[in-house]
């Protein structure tokens, strides 16, 4: 069944640029994050936030120097991890947040779903999580009927991979043969629900999708570049005009699932060691240093770019103004 | 002018749209070389070929993929459910998708999605086969609900409706299909929100959609024979709900009866009577009435259909009752 | 009196109703040891076992299986969603097969279960967790609909709920989890179907459900004050709705506002009015208004969610806009 | 992936009375039918009908002489097949179809479904093709709950495969290993529609239960005798608490998906090839003469036997009378 995706990668491989823009965008997920918690601590944001912390090497290494513009993906509800690699501003993801007219939606407000940015590729997410397996076939449908070569990228968690629409989804890819790419972010737990305890599976999620005749695999998803090679070459397949990839990226959370969740559901030693051996960002640290890809002191630097620019995109978030009161009667219809 | 009936007129706005717009495209379960169970895609297959798709018996994702085509920008799409009915098994596509992304996404996307439903009570298919879900989607914003009673309201509507850039629910009673009405050969468009008066009249005003426009018809020609003037408006959109035409006929009338065949509880003419008392209380000279088939199961006895579609007898009584205050 | 808030007066329900009955099964998304995302089954698992299980991220299949449950005669199922938004996704499955399976079948069956739904605008949770879908539901026959408003209240209505041997649809409002309110420790039944007067008075009927019957109320303190006394009257169950109850304050006051959560737009309101003046039109001194949250997807932004929720001072507005008549 | 049911079965291994029960039953279920089909033809019954004719081997063979009446079956919307073969009374069926109060839902009226027989293990049956995925496994999870060791028969077409409710259905069916067995009765199309225009398979719709570990196979389903020692292996499985199995059945419909379908989508030599070299009854009875288990003369006897048994419970099911008006006012609640 789904096969474990190995690939040797090598640092010398890429060039620096591009190393450093996995290190920037992984950098900026955490620190986005980061602020975002501090945001909610503050009071400044309400409702329900999932920290995408512990997951960012997917979304950059899935996302970063191999997407377009005009390639779409629909993002998980964790984090803010993939719209921040597609480049979505980040002032206007916070502004979302704190319901300033800054945010995508001028002031409607959004979570983590509902923040969408068209010219870039991402034409939003649905609050009920899976949704996008039925909605993202269907961009991938109307590109291939255009007969573009964009591609369609579909994040969903493993929980959302037991909603019914899986089998729709799976069904129309592998039928159409769609340019789409299934990437589900596989942190073993749905809310307080181990995979093992929701999940009937050969062996892996990514089973599911070999009955379609789609190919799959199960990848390291905190291994930033072994992240990258699989979905580079699910994009290319999808060029090729030769449809669906199913990849299933293994990660973890490093909180809860909600902030204030008690995560007591999780064996203490077990995220100790996903957060001190399998951090994403930790390890492409440790490996660019020991391959002199950089120095300490340039990752630094850039984490205090990073910093520099999410205070900034925060300041010019909050500094946007809340909207009237009759921006909910606006734009029901076109 | 000549003379088609509804599945014709269909058929019709459904090639001069396609012809029109390149980006239109029609699919569903059997719509293309099988031309749909009730043939109203008929020869479609043929003339646009890939612009015309069979789908899998999967209806969420019929609707969710219609919704990731529209908001591309590149697809128009005009997907077929089998049966309205079904409409609850995609309905939070529906509901939440279709009707609400556009919205929750701070108004970024266009929606131009034209479901078509074919509803309604017709012969012995049962309790899963013969419902009006229409009123459901009225507690939906971001829906526009098109009920069409004739053919040239058919045609005109389902062209506006596939040039609309917002989600529109096409409700096709499946009785229709093959009634026939005077359609002319000119193109022509027919706006939403925009009630038709069937029939003049000055005793009692009937508001009637689908089906039971006709049957409001008849039972007006029986009615004129004792002397009430009954005036018949089709709303022929429940959303946008054209209650201006509604109001005025009310206050020439005074009296207000409701038909419908979806069930009487939770109707649409629930809505229809709360908005009514509630602008024009005093104009009422006697409780506004409802019809709707009883709030049970549609029995698939064919016997039995007869006691759920509302009858033309029904809606003499009501009116009779109505005229007695 | 004891005072308990609802989270804990529908948990003591659950384990009464558990304990009495062997084969009751409650089950859901984190309802295990989780205890829910709104904790209203703590425990449970720990005492009753496998009697308690979380099940995967896919509502039709929850309520499917509960309906498969409970054909048997050898369940009574109790399933949660983790929030009723999610209806719609397996709103074929309550509408069509929770509803209606019993009567299509010729009534050779029962429908022992009790779908559990937290509903309501609750603090920037955005268009698809916040919604009160309860108002769809009158339109499907077979089903009973339950809306409390305190814990008293909750707690004796979901007991009959469980013990009824038909379906229930049981809406929680999520903001009223932490209300406390007086519950005697002794075991009582609250039956369907018949309203609550939370407070007696003579000039207006207010209608509420929820936690609008406590907007209602405290508008109502603000009014009399004012030397205006309103009745507020909680339907607690909207189907069976108890009309008698209604419709003696609305002959009493002859003024009614209906006041929802839901979206005006054919929302309970539509029907309860539309009932009322079929009644009792000439009761009416003045229009029924209704008060439900606008027709627009619900925001997200925290500061934009008031606009939604009905306010005390609309209630107020209101009132003194129908003593005017 | 999915296997092809493989066994050598043999007449003599098995009683000369199970082999007629075997014959009568399909023998039963295609006279059900054509009568039927007489039935609407004369204008006494309405709505529409889908013949099983063709199909008999594998309702006969998955239901005789292994279920029992505690076990459950949720039947597919293809003639009666299921629901004879499970001992529902012909009169009860017709009377149904009839809208007479002999039916099982006295005088409301049921096509091919909403007839039900819990005293038999017939729980009834959606109109929307496939819902039963969801049920039974409702059914099934109850009497594993209760202890008990019934077994239940989820029959569905390859079209209705395609919904969604597959996934949540085997996810559930395999985590909770389920006492439940699939039947997916392929006869290759849904309406109009061939299977391989609908659905992206590996190889066998079968296939699709591999990903979730759920045993599975794919068998001639108009060998009855194949068809039985397929189902008997998964009862058996099941009773073990071994839980579920998917078994994909092939057969084909020797008529339209509807009376009146003019069926001219399916090519004419290959529709001939089925009905004449296929047929689930005409090969079976050259089997049991060759083997010389039963004379020509035997079986003709069966068939009177079976055609007086119709028309009797035809004749019940008509002499009963249309209920009255108020019937549709009773039942909505227990
Ligand atoms: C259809 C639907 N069901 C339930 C929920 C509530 N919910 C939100 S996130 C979540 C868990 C999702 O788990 P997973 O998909 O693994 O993603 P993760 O949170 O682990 O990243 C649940 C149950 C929802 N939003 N939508
Ligand atoms: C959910 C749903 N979608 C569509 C239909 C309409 N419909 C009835 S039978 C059928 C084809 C079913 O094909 P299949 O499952 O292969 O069974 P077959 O008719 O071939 O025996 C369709 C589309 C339905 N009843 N329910
Ligand atoms: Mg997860
Ligand atoms: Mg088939």
């Amino acid at each position: 069944m789904a096969e474990i995706y190995k690939k040797e990668t090598q640092l010398k491989d890429y060039s620096k640029d591009v190393l450093l823009d996995f290190y920037r965008t992984m950098v900026k997920i955490r620190k986005f994050d980061e602020h975002l918690i501090r945001l909610m601590q503050e009071g400044k944001v309400s409702g329900f936030y999932h920290s995408g912390i512990g997951s960012e090497g997917l979304s950059a290494g899935s996302i970063r120097n191999v997407l377009r513009d005009e390639d779409y993906i629909y993002y998980n509800h964790r984090g803010c991890n993939q719209k921040i690699a597609k480049g979505v501003p980040l002032s206007k993801i916070y502004g979302d947040f704190l319901g300033t007219t800054e945010g995508t939606t001028r002031g409607l407000g959004a979570g983590i779903v509902h923040s969408a940015d068209p010219s870039r590729g991402v034409l939003g997410q649905a609050g009920t999580i899976g949704s996008q397996l039925g909605i993202g076939i269907g961009t991938a449908y109307a590109s291939k009927f255009k007969g573009t070569d964009q591609v369609t990228v579909i994040y969903f968690g493993d929980g959302a991979a037991s909603r019914e629409m899986l089998h729709g989804s799976l069904n129309w890819a592998g039928l159409y043969n769609l340019p789409v790419i299934y990437i589900c972010e596989n942190n073993e737990y749905a809310i307080s629900c181990h995979v093992s305890e929701t999940h009937a599976v050969k062996e892996h999620i990514a089973d599911w999708a070999y009955g379609y005749g789609i190919s799959n695999c199960v990848v390291d998803g905190n291994d930033v570049l072994l992240m990258h090679e699989a979905t580079k070459e699910a994009v290319e397949r999808a060029k090729r005009g030769e449809g669906p990839t199913f990849i299933e990226a293994q990660t973890f959370r490093h909180r809860g699932h909600f902030e204030g969740d008690p995560y007591d559901y999780v064996d203490g030693e077990l995220l100790k060691d996903w957060k001190e051996n399998k951090d994403p960002i930790r390890n492409f640290v440790s490996r660019m240093l020991l391959d002199k890809i950089a120095e300490k002191q340039e990752l630094k630097t850039i984490d205090q770019e990073v910093e520099q620019e999410i205070l900034e995109a925060i300041e010019k978030a909050e500094s946007a103004p809340q909207p009237e009161a009759g921006r909910i009667y606006e734009g029901l219809f076109a | 002018m000549r003379t088609i009936n509804m599945r014709t007129a269909l058929l019709e706005a459904l090639n001069e749209e396609m012809e029109r717009d390149e980006t239109t495209l029609v699919f569903g379960e059997d719509v293309g070389k099988f031309g749909g169970i009730n043939k109203v895609t008929e020869g479609l297959y043929e003339k646009y070929g890939n612009r015309v798709f069979d789908t899998p018996i999967a209806e969420p994702t019929i609707v969710a993929a219609a919704v990731g085509m529209a908001i591309t920008g590149n697809a128009r799409p005009v997907p077929e459910l089998q049966f309205g009915d079904f409409a609850g098994i995609a309905f939070d596509e529906i509901f939440n998708k279709m009707g609400k992304w556009r919205f929750m996404h701070g108004g970024q996307m266009e929606m131009p999605i034209t479901l078509r439903l074919p509803v309604g009570i017709a012969g012995g298919a049962g309790p899963e086969h013969s419902q009006s879900p229409q009123a459901l989607f009225m507690h939906g914003p971001g829906l526009q609900i098109v009920i069409p009673s004739t053919p040239y309201d058919a045609k005109g509507l389902l062209k506006t409706a596939i040039r609309d850039n917002n989600a529109v629910l096409f409700f096709e009673h499946k009785l229709l299909y093959d009634m026939k009405g005077e359609v002319p050969e000119e193109e022509y468009l027919i706006p939403f929100g925009k009630a038709d008066i069937k029939r003049e009249g000055s005793d009692v005003t009937v508001i009637a959609t689908a089906l039971q426009v006709h049957t409001a018809l008849e039972a007006a020609e029986e009615l004129a024979a004792d002397g009430t003037e009954v005036e018949v408006v089709d709303p022929r959109t429940l959303a946008p709900l054209d209650m201006e035409t509604i109001l005025s006929s009310v206050r020439k009338t005074g009296r207000v009866l409701i038909v419908h065949e979806e069930s009487k509880t939770g109707g649409s003419g629930a809505e229809i009577a709360a908005q009514i008392q509630e602008e024009a209380l005093f104009d009422l000279a006697a409780p506004i009435r409802r019809i709707g088939s009883p709030d049970v199961p549609i029995a698939q006895n064919i016997y039995l259909e007869q006691f759920y579609r509302p009858s033309k007898e029904q809606i003499v009584q009501a009116v009779n009752e109505l005229m007695e205050y």
